[in-house]
């Protein structure tokens, strides 16, 4: 078959720049960008037909470290930059890679309506809990007794923000957790997060080593979720509300809202039609 | 020749139709074959209150309302008198009231106008289905001598679908305020035209805004609503999807600038449109727009500032934020309209100046031209489709450097989708491949880079319109731009016909500013009046940053919402020639 | 008792500034008016003792048409200007009145962190699915098939918000919805709201005569919701998940979260201890 | 006397200890008695990666770096070559590396310095716990003259805790350096001063804006953090709490600048700290807070942009936002701190400014001057605390006006908790009362009160700094601003000494501008040199649109991130002279 024929095979390297990362060594966001391109080779994409999108931050840097085509903008506004282009180029297979504070902080409006939107978009979230580009403050998703900022010397005092909840009371279409430190797994998840249509929401448990020391253990406490996925959005979300966070390496929902894709129609009409409206 | 032309108010309470018998009227007009300029104002009302179509006939093309009005048709007077600084009345002027709704309010009569009386409830209530406003209608029509066929073709035209009786009705409450005429004193008529000396439209600012930027190619639009803009947007929302476009409504302006920012990186050209507030919180992305050199359009319809200010109301405030507003040094374009019908003109070209450019776009109309509409010559056909310098192949053993030094400043740009020139996009300082950078001297060769872009562009003739009264430029100049530029023109032209010399400069690109092409403009010129509409002066303060100004200049400036007569202007000439 | 006989009588209308609103006839924002008034009199608050604050909208109107302290602010930023009021003066009373437009569109974010904040404030939102005063547009709440806007000629097709599914998922503290064809049972929900510590959540279904005339019939359709009061935030997500947004009048969440309330302690310390640290 | 100072640099790779070697150096110099300067440049590695400490010591206060470095010791050379730019190394300069790290990078030599070797490596393994970076303080202590007992007071401060033996390490080590240093060439040294002359702080420049709002009366603070203003929020925080205020870590800069109107409205003086891409998105709010006239602070570190720019490096190129980044006409404050110890001065004098005319206030520091640590005289006490016009009691039978129309512009403002003066604050464009109106005569009474508010205000001579040269001001100036005034200083100082005549006026009162006090500056220079650091030369462009500038008057501008050395602008002085 042609279609066969023509489709290349591709290595996760093939998906690499040559830049180093500028990350600290041990950073959960390396297997995160691994796991991006072990995807993207699994689905053997084109890297000219990808784009990676992205706002500030230390996780924000992976567009720079992918082969594919990238957009770095502005801190929090990674979502909006993504949905118009998807929108306005439907071919692409565009994914959005931030942090805790890019998106769900400043970011946080766009997150809410990209969730309702759902536009035909993997949004994959790289959460430590804390603002590793600016040296380390809370975050929405830090526990409201965790002292190590000087912003917040005695705790935020404030409920941590549950993604994963939000997202599913917002119509997100697909909602994933993952940890850093299963990137075969978290791989897997992102490729069936790219063949879901509609909004795919992945958090990454993707631990900051240098700001939060203390994460280094996620790798021991995470677990396989046990529970199913589920196309019950009520279902998931109170699930997850009840959850501690740990359990990741599933799909915990899919839903089926067809994503939002207003047409381009080459529609007949001509900018002379439209002018003829004003002429006496 | 100084322009011939009649200028009216028609007011009244909220359902007294006054908006609807504007528009007729200003169809009508056209009909028989006039120029014509239509504003509105309105009370504080979401719905209904207080309302006034202020309306402004030739036989010309007309681009300005005049100093006073020769006529207030009031349907009736409730709250009319908050419109009395809106509507200039003067000693000739005649002030129409229903002696059903009482005497006419203070407010409206310290220019001590002539007033009159028309029983318009009255002879109303006596045609069947009669109603008041096609009496004023008739009864302005006699006035200043629009011929009756005129207003018969539009109600037939509006009525069509409500039968034959409905039109009877209207037209029989329209003569019966002809015939009613007879007995009001007369103000000025305009001669009706046999046929159309050339076609025409009837467009109204923000109509024109669409267009011009569906013309200059834009094919994805995102916005939020606010006022003044939204008209843009609602005429683009169905427009866009008959040329195979589309627009989309955003959460926030914040989502609109980076969801145009998405669509033009991925290769169609996008714009947005918006008034002071949601400019505001673009900025940020615009820079980004620079830094990334992603090419787009923003039209700002200013209304007055500074915060919410006054949303329905003009100003010419926003030159400040448009011009200097970004953080950093950010090289950004500029561009105004200084008409209803330039807005068409000038947002195509905004869109090909973005695109050769690869660099946002301001675009600054206001709510007067905006929400005006006007019968206006058709517009010309323009050369003006934004057209991107593209990579379209990868060349052997280089990396495809993004943001490559170029002599022109201008790097080929890669579309998402062209094999072989993958790269990322930075709104961080970067070197040419796009790879950040902290050095100076990357930072220094992009800042030169995305500066001579723009300042070794040819504009041509477009960056300013130049009109010189009859007998010569003389030493005079009026500078100015946007929507000041209708009563300039018409005062240059007063001067004129009065044998005085002027020039009337009115800039179209603000920026990047165009020292050389100002100082031919301004040979020989030793006097300028700088005209606008802000209380601080913004445009003199900018012009004297970066142009040598003749050594006596004067600014002329108000803030909103009242625009200048043309008179104002004609003053300060008039002042320097005696 | 000292502080009874302090206790001065209010009547609603003392709350009421002289300000004819500039609302349309018929607008569900009229009752809402009254029924805070009504509120602030049950409650017996000195009037300078409260303060409203809004955003941009018809509905954020109401701080004007009131006698107590008000700002109106720009739109979509009421929560955080009411945040900032609040934490610096603990001892007022502040309400926050507006739209669906300003708190759920541009206001999205803050209002995702006001309910993790849980700030003692009183959030009261005038929902009518769409964009009273910019003329008709659809809201963030605006059912996918309105047809009703020039700008989505052909509907949004978009999910619409679910404000106390999201406010819930965000931590609310308190939750209810009412209709303002009710105003004595709306009075009486934000009393409870505001004696309720927290961040409070009113919805209010108040109709767009203008805009959306068919929510005139919405006093009709509305019906007392039959559950009652919970304290289990998932539990009461998942039923407003699945709920038609029409039963109203009563409480549905009540939290007990303590709100945040940085402590402005007037410690000892002075600014020259301040200065010493830098002395040599 | 121009300056007796010795500059250096201690450069490494992450682990190397480089910015700990620095802050002991920096703080023995304090012991010695001697002013000093500290700034830091990095890679772009998050953490670790290549560091470099730039130091300057002098034994009177400075508040610049020099044209060049007299040292530059290398404890490795991984990357180090990076900062060429930033560490300017002439034939006289001295760079000494350790053989174990191979030769110096190209980079490093362009400027032909003279070479050393000192083997820190192998003679730190030589001690017990030695540490390569202890070995190259003592040499640098031996070649600048830093007396032994300087350091060891330091050490022994720092690492108490370790115990004797941790001590005992590091002063063998430091004192293997002083012994090695005898084989490296010379380089200058200061002369030791007994005792401190007067009272001196060690003080960043981040830390004195935070002293200075605290000083000035705030206690409400929300902000959301950004390179580098982020510091300035560090040290907040816990100083706040300790005299009875709060900070809040807001959810972005919108909400950020919304809390603090919110806290100021309800009379707690309020402020953040930013940089450009937060002040982008603040700009909307500022229109608000200058419609409803409420006082708050805003300090803008600046670093480079456009967009995200180069976070950790410095320019002065948010002149434009902050002086016209509004939308409409937006009268509000712009000050600019001139030095690391002005910074505490310039917020202090902010906050005042805010309340009494309560309108936002825009303070610009930079990188350069927040990052810095400086050894300075002991800032002097102010007298400026925020001190807000107040109503506090209803008037009988008179309706508060909360914009009152006055002859100072400024109303009383009733604060929440006032019985009787309940009012609504807008943004929407209001009368007296604060009822929102569309009516002309409103919006200009209230443009013209709000502006009038800043004109008339009092800035006593606290709008500029102006110094002369000991044989006068002469003919020749130097105008300038913020982080350009410490070079300028000191090139004026420089052509001072050689006999030259000149004026150094240094603008801290950027908006509303000065022209009386400016003219007077002005008055007799023919010649002026206007000194900024951005690319465009906003600073000059805003000179020229304010104020009559002497006809010869040149703009010496580049783009950040490399700060003017004094040289540069000397030259244009001996330019001038010769
Ligand atoms: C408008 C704006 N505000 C603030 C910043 C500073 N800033 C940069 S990254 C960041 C937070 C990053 O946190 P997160 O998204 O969690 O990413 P991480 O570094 O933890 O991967 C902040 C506050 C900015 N660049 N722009
Ligand atoms: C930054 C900004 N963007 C847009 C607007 C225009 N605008 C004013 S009110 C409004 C929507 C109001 O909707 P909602 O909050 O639901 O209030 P309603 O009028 O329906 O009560 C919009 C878009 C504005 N004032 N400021
Ligand atoms: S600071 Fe934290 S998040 Fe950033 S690169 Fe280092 S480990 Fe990763
Ligand atoms: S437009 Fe709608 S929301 Fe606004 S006042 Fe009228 S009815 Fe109320
Ligand atoms: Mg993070
Ligand atoms: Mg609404």
């Amino acid at each position: 078959m042609e279609s066969c024929a023509q489709k290349k095979k591709y290595a996760a390297k093939d998906y690499k720049s040559d830049l180093k990362p500028i990350w600290c060594p041990g950073c959960g966001d390396y297997t995160v960008l691994n796991a991006i391109t072990r995807a993207l080779a699994e689905l053997a994409l084109p890297p000219e037909e990808v784009a990676v999108v992205s706002g500030i931050g230390c996780s924000s840097r992976i567009p720079a470290y992918t082969s594919v085509y990238g957009f770095h903008g502005v801190h929090g506004r990674a979502l909006p930059v993504a949905t118009g282009l998807k929108l306005a180029r439907p071919d692409l297979t565009v994914l959005v890679t931030g942090g805790d504070g890019d998106g769900f902080s400043i970011g946080g409006n766009h997150f809410l309506h990209a969730c309702r939107r759902n536009v035909d978009l993997t949004y994959i979230v790289m959460d430590n809990q804390v603002y590793g580009m600016t040296k380390g403050q809370a975050s929405p998703t830090t526990a409201p007794d965790w002292e190590g900022s000087k912003l917040t010397p005695e705790g935020t005092g404030i409920n941590p923000f549950q993604p994963l909840v939000v997202g599913l009371a917002s119509g997100a279409n697909f909602v994933a957790r993952v940890s850093s430190s299963d990137p075969v797994n978290m791989a897997q998840i992102i490729v069936e997060a790219i063949r879901h249509p509609g909004f795919s929401l992945v958090q990454v448990l993707s631990p900051c080593v240098t700001f939060r020391p203390e994460q280094a253990e996620w790798r021991d406490i995470v677990r396989t979720a046990v529970v199913d996925v589920t196309d019950d959005a009520a279902r998931a979300a109170r699930r997850l509300m009840t959850d501690d966070g740990f359990n990741v390496g599933k799909v915990l929902y899919k839903g089926s809202r067809p994503p939002f894709r207003p047409e381009f129609e080459n529609t007949s009409g001509s900018v002379a039609e439209l002018e003829a409206r004003f002429a006496l | 020749m100084t322009v011939q032309s009649v200028s009216l108010v028609i007011a009244g309470s909220g359902g007294a139709g006054v908006v609807t018998a504007g528009s007729l009227l200003l169809e009508a007009a056209a009909n028989a074959g006039w120029y014509a300029l239509m504003s509105r104002s309105s009370g504080p009302q979401i719905r209904g209150g207080e309302a006034a179509a202020m309306l402004r006939f030739a036989t010309e093309p007309i681009m300005s309302h005049d100093d006073s009005f020769h006529l207030l048709m009031a349907i009736d007077w409730e709250n009319i008198g908050r419109f009395s600084a809106e509507i200039p009345l003067i000693a000739t002027s005649l002030i129409v009231g229903d002696p059903a709704h009482g005497p006419a309010p203070a407010a409206l009569l310290g220019g001590k106008p002539r007033e009159a009386a028309l029983a318009m409830t009255a002879i109303a209530e006596k045609i069947e289905s009669g109603r008041p406003n096609m009496v004023a209608l008739g009864a302005i029509a006699a006035l200043i001598g629009l011929p009756p066929e005129a207003m018969q073709a539009v109600v037939e035209q509006h009525l069509k679908r409500k039968g034959q009786a409905a039109i009877d009705a209207s037209m029989a409450a329209f003569h019966a305020g002809v015939t009613a005429a007879a007995d009001l004193p007369a103000t000025p008529k305009l001669p009706a035209v046999a046929a159309a000396s050339e076609p025409r439209w009837s467009i109204t600012g923000n109509e024109a805004t669409g267009l011009g930027v569906i013309r200059g190619g834009v094919r994805f639009v995102a916005a939020y609503p606010i006022t003044p803009a939204t008209e843009v947007l609602e005429w683009l929302a169905p427009s866009l999807a008959k040329v195979g476009g589309v627009l989309v409504q955003a959460e926030d302006e914040l989502a609109s600038i980076n969801q145009i920012i998405g669509a033009s990186y991925g290769g169609v050209p996008a714009m947005t449109a918006t008034s002071g507030p949601g400019l505001s919180l673009m900025i940020e992305s615009l820079g980004l727009a620079v830094a990334a050199e992603v090419p787009l359009v923003v039209v700002d319809v200013m209304r007055v500032g500074p915060s919410t200010g006054i949303a329905t109301k003009s100003e010419q405030s926003d030159l400040n934020i448009a011009v200097y507003g970004l953080h950093g040094d950010a090289p950004h374009i500029v561009v105004a309209a200084n008409s209803v019908a330039d807005c068409l003109f000038t947002t195509q070209w905004a869109v090909h100046l973005a695109e050769a450019m690869q660099t946002p776009t301001l675009v600054l109309t206001d709510q007067a031209m905006g929400q005006a509409r006007a019968i206006v010559p058709r517009p010309a056909e323009l050369a003006f489709i934004g057209q991107r310098l593209t990579a379209t192949a990868a060349v052997e053993g280089e990396r495809y450097k993004r943001y490559a030094v170029t002599a022109s400043g201008v790097s080929p740009m890669a579309i998402p989708g062209t094999a072989g020139l993958t790269h990322t996009a930075d709104g961080l300082e970067h070197n040419e491949f796009g790879t950040p950078s902290s050095q100076a001297s990357d930072h220094q060769a992009q800042m030169d880079k995305r500066s001579r872009k723009l300042t070794q562009f040819n504009y041509g003739d477009h960056w300013a319109e130049i009109i010189d009264a009859d007998a010569g430029p003389g030493d005079l100049a009026i500078i100015t731009w946007g929507s000041s530029t209708g009563p300039a023109r018409e005062a240059l032209r007063r001067f004129s016909d009065a044998g005085g010399k002027a020039r009337l400069i009115s800039v179209r690109l603000i920026a990047p500013v165009q020292p050389e092409k100002m100082a031919a403009a301004l040979a020989g010129i030793t006097r300028a009046v700088v005209v606008e509409q802000s209380h601080s002066g913004q445009f003199y303060r900018m012009l004297r940053a970066f142009y040598d100004l003749p050594k006596d200049t004067r600014s002329l400036h108000q803030a909103g919402p009242l625009a200048f007569g043309p008179g104002r202007i004609l003053e300060q000439l008039n002042a320097w020639s005696s």
